[in-house]
């Protein structure tokens, strides 16, 4: 089973077209996240890390578009139901999510994949309850299963439709479809450990807790059995121990249904806790990944080295901290040069790393591999760059 | 002050918006149409001529029917009258050019719509910012008086207080007269002191229920506590932090304001509640009877008002987009 | 629960406010030049006369003691008499209110019929003709002035095209019904609406104009909220993300603005009866002030001041209905 | 206007007050004594009019530690337990509702005049979001001027060069000076932050959550600079945090805070190595390491929700979620199964239990009228359904008897019954006495300090 890749993301540009010019978020993204695994992908903000979460569900807006890239995704009946209609997005048993159109791909969110956000508190629509708002995304997995899976039926059945809720959309408190499908919203609630369901399900975001909330996320986004969970900063928002809370029901809920997550987070501690394999993005990049154990225990990259080296030790006494120096750098294009984005912070920067970043090796998902010179040959101090090299170009 | 990026965002918006440029064209032109009316002006606004008594404007004609003594005899004839440039857009009936009146009355709405506005602004913002920094009781008596305030629709308070007082004005020469510019033409301009006064007095509430709000999330702000950690006086944080961080709404809202006070003011002018005749509303209320007859007595001022408030509104959604505050009254807020 | 408790706290709050207004227009007699007596009186009236006059009226008293009767009479809704009509205040207000209030609700009902739609097609057609047209019709009608625009429609659909009449109410909207129900002619309704349908449209274009506005951006507003987002990645069509969830949202900025609002609902409502000579608060407000009828102005007042109050409990039980999150305070 | 001026403050006053107590120290720049901060809700006009009752709000309610000369002091807790609160209303940012902080020996909050500007001069604070807390109407180097010119401080020129000198010792350059605050990341605003502060050479600087702001990488360079700047100006902090690893990093001795109230105040080794506070011990096992082992570290975590400030439960504030609660002498029951008695009785007591759905769920007629009308078969029943809905564990025959027969009073929805049959079984003497933070190692648990009946 592991050793299927169920997503596989190869050259992904996102772009947002700003009146102060192009800023390039996410910049030839390549990796691939098999099946039943966790997949971390680590990065400080402006890393271009949510980016690429919202690009995976094509939830890019205006400023904003996918330049290029594809985004595989592995599953035999989407292939056999688009390949007539799209046959250029269809490749063996996997799809290019990119390359059907949005009404397909719509029939896939919550269903095929689906999301967990940051921010639990404003990710919820503050008039409708929580439980409806869960019943719907049950809803929607509950038409989309109850025909076969093809692209015509999907999307035709996506009959949740405006019709059947003329009503709701002006009179709160009525708006279930069924009451199974509020049913199964308090199953969820249940699954996630929310105390009397049956009551909570009827209150309002405003009258849940932040961790609440962010379980109620959760219960959402399980709503339609998903094969891929997204989970964008699930827990950032969160205090430490409602964060272990929420960090346990992830951890439960993905070996009782095996379903794939990839997680995405500043925090080192939650990808370590809850990763198989991780990711580490910096300026739009994944600069090193690997295993667990190969990113943490022997990095090559000196990113991430130094954001290992930053994070003060909870469990010994502390000594001074060996901090990255300089600033997460401006995503504008026309501050980008053909160079290692990272070389005018790395304290290991060579002659080379301004003339052409280092490629990763060939492609291979047990690898770990890492976009920096330093990967195939030992560090020489007599190659780095003066210190006060890049003295002059200080920002802002 | 951070003025340069207030500066910088507001050019940037104004490129990108045709209809901020054409706001501020409008806005331009009025202006200049009310400053220089003496030169623009072709005959005394004032000056009667009832032998010139309804012409249409030029390019109209106007057929009436008269009955006049013709050769001692009785007869209904009808009488055709041509527009003529001498007055473009007509005359009212006590022969009064429209096209002068019209500039003239330009400078009466500006007038009473930027002072009005001023004197609104002066008074809420100074309430609103006191009320809305020290909170609490000052702040709950203050709510409590504007919801009384509110509870009068302003036109109807504004309607009792000036016919209870009774309308006056007051006479500001006209600089360009006095200097002997020009010469026949008005030597004051008419300034409705009362109009004036009293159209402050029933918008100051919404500038002191903005500047409240403001002055509320101001307060919170870490870089005010840290004043006052540092030991800044009360006077210091609310001048030097409070008001300055709170003005960008403000000034949204006084744009937004000046185009409410002159139709306000059309409107006072309009039921006869002014002090001045020079005015686009009095003289609509003129056109009124006549407008089986001569159309244009009423339409013609009334174009200048929706031109100017058009004018107004378009630079009060270029500020508003440019700035991107977030006014009580268009998110938020409520009577509670 | 949640509504009766606000309904009684606001209803509390309201009397207070109230009592605010009636103390104003109290006052407002005081600070308003020459005494009260002069416009009584007739103009030869010797000093006796004047005398007795103003013991009638209990004008002698102390201000404080005037301020009690006057409270006292209007708990019983004395307002006074009319100086000018000769009857009782409350009697000439009240048999004008339901002009005006059938005006006020019919401008309302075309303003929202038309506003809201117009708001959400503009907003969801975003850069299309069909929201050029609608942002500049709502941005002139939001700059023209309503008498002047009931003027217009006069001039045009009254005396140039002769569609309509152009002035008075011939029928008010209860007999007309009456006449429907118990005789089932249809020409008393017909009429009323024909009376109706200028003023009423010269009233509701600003507001039209206004939630027009509102709505559109308030929807784009918003559209940009991280719910929708998330509203998005759960799969659901694009139509629900819209109408069940953004538009419930948006209201609730508009309401506010309502509520706001009401003030100018008002006041272009007494202008508006102006203009078409519709017998109601409005023009008997005016008449009023004009000839100094103290009884009638200060009755108008406290009458538009407790509709007004009404009108704002209302928008704000509206408002509670839509947004759950709201505790009031 | 030098290092020497710091260095002349009166040392080695004495500490007064409550000095004796646990959490004195003997060179104690600051002494906190019982400080509450209430917060009041329903306060208007309108309220007082209608008679509603004030609802407190008790952000910080009475807590008392002692910050000594030159030392860190951590103030760690989760969001909403009252710690940028109490740091806020010890400077005296907010007016206290009660209590006193001595600064150098005096009052702070009976201070006026010059010796209240003479506090604002020596303590000052650095706030959490580098947003925030410039003005971004302001130059960065008028910021930090702010300070020299509120307390008067040398002339023009001589404040000038003093900031230009403080953006330099806090890693910025002096042509800074000139620009406004929205040209700076995150990590160079929190400098800028620390720059006005460091103004008027203050003794004392709260932290209030300085790095949470920040990535990791600017959060480390921030915490050195913290360091050198105390090493080198001789300075006394005061560091609010939830994060424990920037707390161990930096701290010397650390105070968690649990609901408005302290629990635990120990050395940063002890509480790190040896925590005694139930509270503190599931804080610091909640913590995820950045580490590979961390995969297969076995964490319990805390159940619950932190209850509201504004009704906050008796006796211990913890016990609504202490795996350790302590059940009563007489009472032979297994830790786990007592936890899960005492969850049930909490949602009985608030009524948190859907009877109905319930009741539909063990297939039982729904309420005809107002009432059950069960028959004696049909209420096992209920309670059963009850017993597997609401309990996780199996209770040993005793208490599943007494649990059962407060399960029956709900079936007749007699609510006050069932948790006073529940009460008078279980009751904790953790919710009847509140535990005293005292002995050497402070900490107001009844499981160190057992109380005398």
């Amino acid at each position: 089973m592991s050793d299927d890749v169920i997503l596989r993301v190869s050259d992904l540009s996102t772009r947002f077209f700003t009146t102060d010019g192009q800023i390039n978020a996410v910049e030839s993204l390549s990796l691939e996240i098999e099946e039943g695994e966790v997949f971390g992908i680590v990065g400080e903000s402006g890393s271009g890390k949510s980016v690429t979460a919202r690009s995976l569900i094509r939830l890019i807006e205006s400023p904003g578009r996918i330049t290029s890239g594809t985004i595989d995704y592995r599953d035999e009946e989407l292939a056999e139901a688009v390949r007539e209609d799209y046959p250029e997005a269809v490749d063996g048993a996997f799809v290019d999510l990119l390359a059907i159109p949005e009404d397909v791909h719509r029939s896939l969110r919550g269903t095929a994949f689906s999301m967990i956000f940051q921010d639990p508190e404003s990710s919820f629509n503050p008039s409708l309850t929580v439980g409806e708002q869960i019943a719907e995304a049950v809803e929607v997995q509950r038409r989309a299963s109850s025909n076969p899976r093809s692209t015509r039926a999907r999307t035709r059945s996506s009959a949740y439709s405006l019709r059947s809720y003329a009503a709701a959309a002006v009179l709160p408190g009525r708006g279930y479809v069924s009451s199974d499908s509020k049913d199964r919203a308090i199953e969820l609630l249940q699954q996630v450990g929310i105390p009397d369901p049956e009551q909570r399900v009827d209150e309002y975001p405003h009258e849940y807790s932040g961790g609440m909330l962010q379980r109620a996320m959760v219960a959402q986004a399980l709503a339609g059995e998903p094969d891929v969970l997204v989970a964008d900063e699930p827990t950032t928002a969160l205090d430490v121990t409602i964060q272990a809370q929420v960090l346990d029901i992830l951890r439960d809920l993905q070996e009782e249904t095996g379903m794939t997550i990839l997680l995405i987070t500043h925090n080192l501690g939650v990808i370590a806790r809850m990763c198989d394999r991780v990711g580490v993005m910096y300026a739009g990049e994944i600069v090193e990944r690997g295993s667990l154990g190969d990113v943490f225990d022997r990095p090559t990259h000196p990113y991430t080295q130094g954001l290992l080296g930053s994070i003060p030790d909870l469990d010994a006494a502390g000594g001074r901290l060996q901090p990255i120096g300089g600033n997460v750098p401006s995503l504008l294009d026309a501050e980008m040069g053909d160079r290692c984005y990272f070389a005018d912070r790395c304290p290991k920067a060579m002659e080379e790393c301004l003339e052409k970043p280092a490629e990763y090796p060939a492609e291979g998902t047990d690898d770990h591999a890492a976009r920096c010179y330093l990967a195939d040959h030992p560090y020489e101090a007599s190659q780095a760059l003066p210190e006060d090299y890049f003295e002059e170009s200080e920002p802002p | 002050m951070n003025w340069q990026r207030v500066w910088r965002s507001l050019r940037a918006e104004f490129g990108r918006s045709p209809m901020a440029k054409l706001g501020v064209v409008l806005i331009l032109a009025v202006f200049l149409m009310a400053i220089f009316a003496p030169f623009l002006a072709t005959t005394n606004p004032k000056a009667q001529d009832l032998s010139r008594a309804n012409e249409p404007p030029v390019g109209f004609t106007d057929t009436t029917e008269d009955t006049r003594l013709v050769d001692g005899e009785r007869q209904t004839v009808t009488v055709t009258t041509r527009g003529t440039l001498e007055y473009p857009l007509g005359t009212n009936q006590l022969g009064q050019d429209m096209y002068s009146r019209l500039l003239y009355g330009a400078r009466t709405s500006l007038l009473v719509g930027l002072l009005g506005t001023a004197i609104a602004a002066l008074a809420g913002v100074s309430v609103g910012i006191v009320a809305g920094y020290y909170g609490g009781r000052v702040d709950d008596g203050l709510m409590r008086f504007a919801d009384v305030m509110l509870a009068f629709p302003a036109l109807v308070l504004a309607i009792a207080l000036i016919g209870l007082l009774g309308p006056r004005a007051v006479d500001i020469p006209d600089p360009f007269v006095a200097a002997g510019l020009v010469s026949d033409m008005p030597e004051t301009t008419v300034l409705p002191l009362t109009v004036t006064l009293v159209v402050a007095l029933v918008n100051w509430v919404w500038f002191a229920r903005v500047a409240r709000g403001e002055a509320l999330s101001v307060r919170e702000k870490n870089y005010v506590k840290a004043s006052r950690s540092l030991g800044a006086s009360d006077r210091r944080l609310m001048l030097k932090h409070v008001l300055p961080n709170s003005l960008t709404p403000i000034l949204v809202l006084a744009t937004v304001q000046v185009a409410v006070i002159i139709l306000l003011e059309s409107a006072l002018s309009f039921l006869g509640f002014s002090g001045t005749t020079l005015s686009w509303g009095f003289d609509i209320s003129q056109g009124r009877d006549l407008l089986a007859t001569s159309w244009w007595i009423s339409t013609m001022p009334g174009l200048a008002i929706v031109v100017t408030v058009i004018g107004i509104n378009l630079v009060g959604d270029w500020l508003r987009d440019a700035l991107d505050p977030d006014i009580e009254g268009e998110s938020g807020g409520g009577m509670g | 629960m949640r509504l009766t408790r606000f309904l009684l706290r606001r209803t509390a709050q309201g009397i207070l406010v109230v009592w605010g207004v009636i103390t104003l227009v109290f006052l407002l007699r005081f600070i308003t030049p020459g005494s009260t007596i002069d416009f009584v009186a007739p103009l030869d009236a010797s000093p006796e006369l004047r005398q007795r006059l103003a013991e009638d009226l209990g004008l002698n008293k102390p201000i404080y003691v005037q301020y009690a009767d006057y409270i006292v009479n209007l708990l019983q809704l004395d307002m006074g008499n009319s100086l000018l009509k000769g009857r009782p205040a409350s009697d000439v207000i009240f048999a004008r209110l339901p002009a005006t209030l059938e005006l006020a609700i019919a401008a309302t009902i075309v303003a929202i019929l038309f506003s809201i739609p117009l708001g959400v097609i503009s907003a969801t057609r975003r850069h299309q003709p069909v929201d050029y047209g609608a942002t500049g019709f709502s941005l002139i009608g939001i700059s023209t002035p309503n008498f002047w625009l009931g003027i217009m429609l006069i001039l045009i659909v009254g005396v140039n095209l002769g569609w309509l009449p152009t002035s008075r109410r011939i029928i008010g909207f209860g007999p007309a019904l009456e006449l429907l129900i118990f005789e089932g002619r249809t020409i008393g309704i017909q009429v009323w609406f024909e009376h109706i349908l200028l003023p009423s449209i010269t009233l509701g274009t600003y507001f039209t104009a206004l939630i027009t506005r509102l709505t559109r951006n308030g929807m784009l507003e918003e559209l940009g909220q991280s719910y929708v987002e998330v509203t998005r990645a759960k799969g659901l069509p694009e139509t629900l993300v819209k109408y069940k969830h953004v538009l419930r949202n948006t209201m609730i900025p508009i309401i506010t603005v309502l509520g706001l609002q009401m003030g100018t609902l008002i006041g272009g409502a007494v202008i508006t009866e102006s203009v078409f000579n519709w017998p109601g608060l409005g023009t008997l407000i005016i008449d009023a002030i004009n000839s100094r009828d103290w009884p009638l102005i200060q009755g108008s007042l406290i009458v538009i001041g407790v509709g007004f109050v009404v009108i704002n409990i209302v928008v704000d039980a509206l408002y509670m209905y839509f947004n759950p999150q709201v505790t009031f305070e | 206007m030098s290092i020497d001026d710091l260095e002349r403050t009166d040392e080695a006053a004495p500490s007064r007050g409550t000095g004796a107590d646990a959490v004195g120290s003997d060179d104690a720049l600051v002494e906190v004594r019982d400080l509450t901060k209430h917060y009041f809700e329903q306060d208007s006009l309108w309220d007082r009019l209608l008679g509603n009752e004030l609802v407190a709000v008790r952000a910080v309610d009475g807590i008392s530690f002692d910050v000594a000369r030159g030392e860190t002091l951590g103030l760690v807790g989760e969001s909403g337990c009252g710690k940028s609160t109490a740091g806020e209303t010890l400077l005296r940012l907010e007016e206290p509702t009660a209590g006193t902080v001595r600064f150098g020996g005096d009052p702070v909050f009976d201070l006026d005049g010059p010796a209240l500007r003479e506090f604002r001069r020596n303590a000052q604070i650095v706030f959490q979001d580098p947003f925030t807390s410039l003005d971004p109407r302001v130059t960065i180097g008028e910021t930090i001027r702010e300070a020299l010119d509120i307390h008067g401080i040398g002339t023009r020129e001589e404040r000038n060069e003093r900031v230009r000198d403080l953006l330099e010792r806090v890693g910025l350059a002096a042509e800074h000076f000139e620009r406004y605050p929205s040209e700076f990341s995150g990590g160079q605003r929190q400098r800028v932050g620390i720059a006005r502060a460091l103004a008027v050479e203050p003794d004392f600087l709260v932290l209030d959550e300085p790095t949470s702001a920040l990535d990791v990488s600017v959060q480390a360079q921030i915490l050195n600079l913290l360091a050198d700047l105390q090493d080198d100006f001789g300075l006394t902090y005061l560091l609010i945090s939830h994060d424990l690893s920037v707390i161990r990093h930096i701290c010397d001795r650390v105070a968690v805070m649990y609901l408005g109230e302290l629990v635990e105040v120990a050395d940063v080794e002890t509480l790190f190595e040896a925590p005694e506070h139930p509270y503190t011990e599931a804080l610091l096992e909640s913590v995820p390491r950045a580490e590979t082992a961390e995969r297969e570290r076995d964490v319990d975590p805390l159940a619950g929700d932190v209850p509201s400030p504004r009704d906050p439960p008796s006796g211990c504030r913890f016990r609504t979620r202490c795996p350790k609660v302590i059940p009563p002498d007489d009472l032979e029951i297994d830790q786990t199964d007592y936890r899960e008695i005492m969850f049930l009785r909490d949602r009985v007591e608030e009524r948190e239990i859907s009877l109905d759905v319930i009741a539909e769920e063990a297939g039982l007629p729904a309420r005809d009228g107002g009432e059950f009308a069960f028959d004696e078969r049909q209420r096992d029943r209920f309670v059963e359904q009850l017993r597997a809905q609401l309990l996780d564990v199996d209770l040993p025959g005793r208490h599943e008897r007494t649990v059962d027969e407060a399960l029956g009073l709900l079936a007749d929805e007699e609510w006050a019954e069932a948790a006073d049959a529940l009460r008078a079984e279980y009751e904790s003497v953790c919710e009847r006495r509140v535990p005293e933070l005292a002995g050497d190692h402070p900490v107001a648990c009844h499981l160190k300090n057992p109380p005398e009946e």
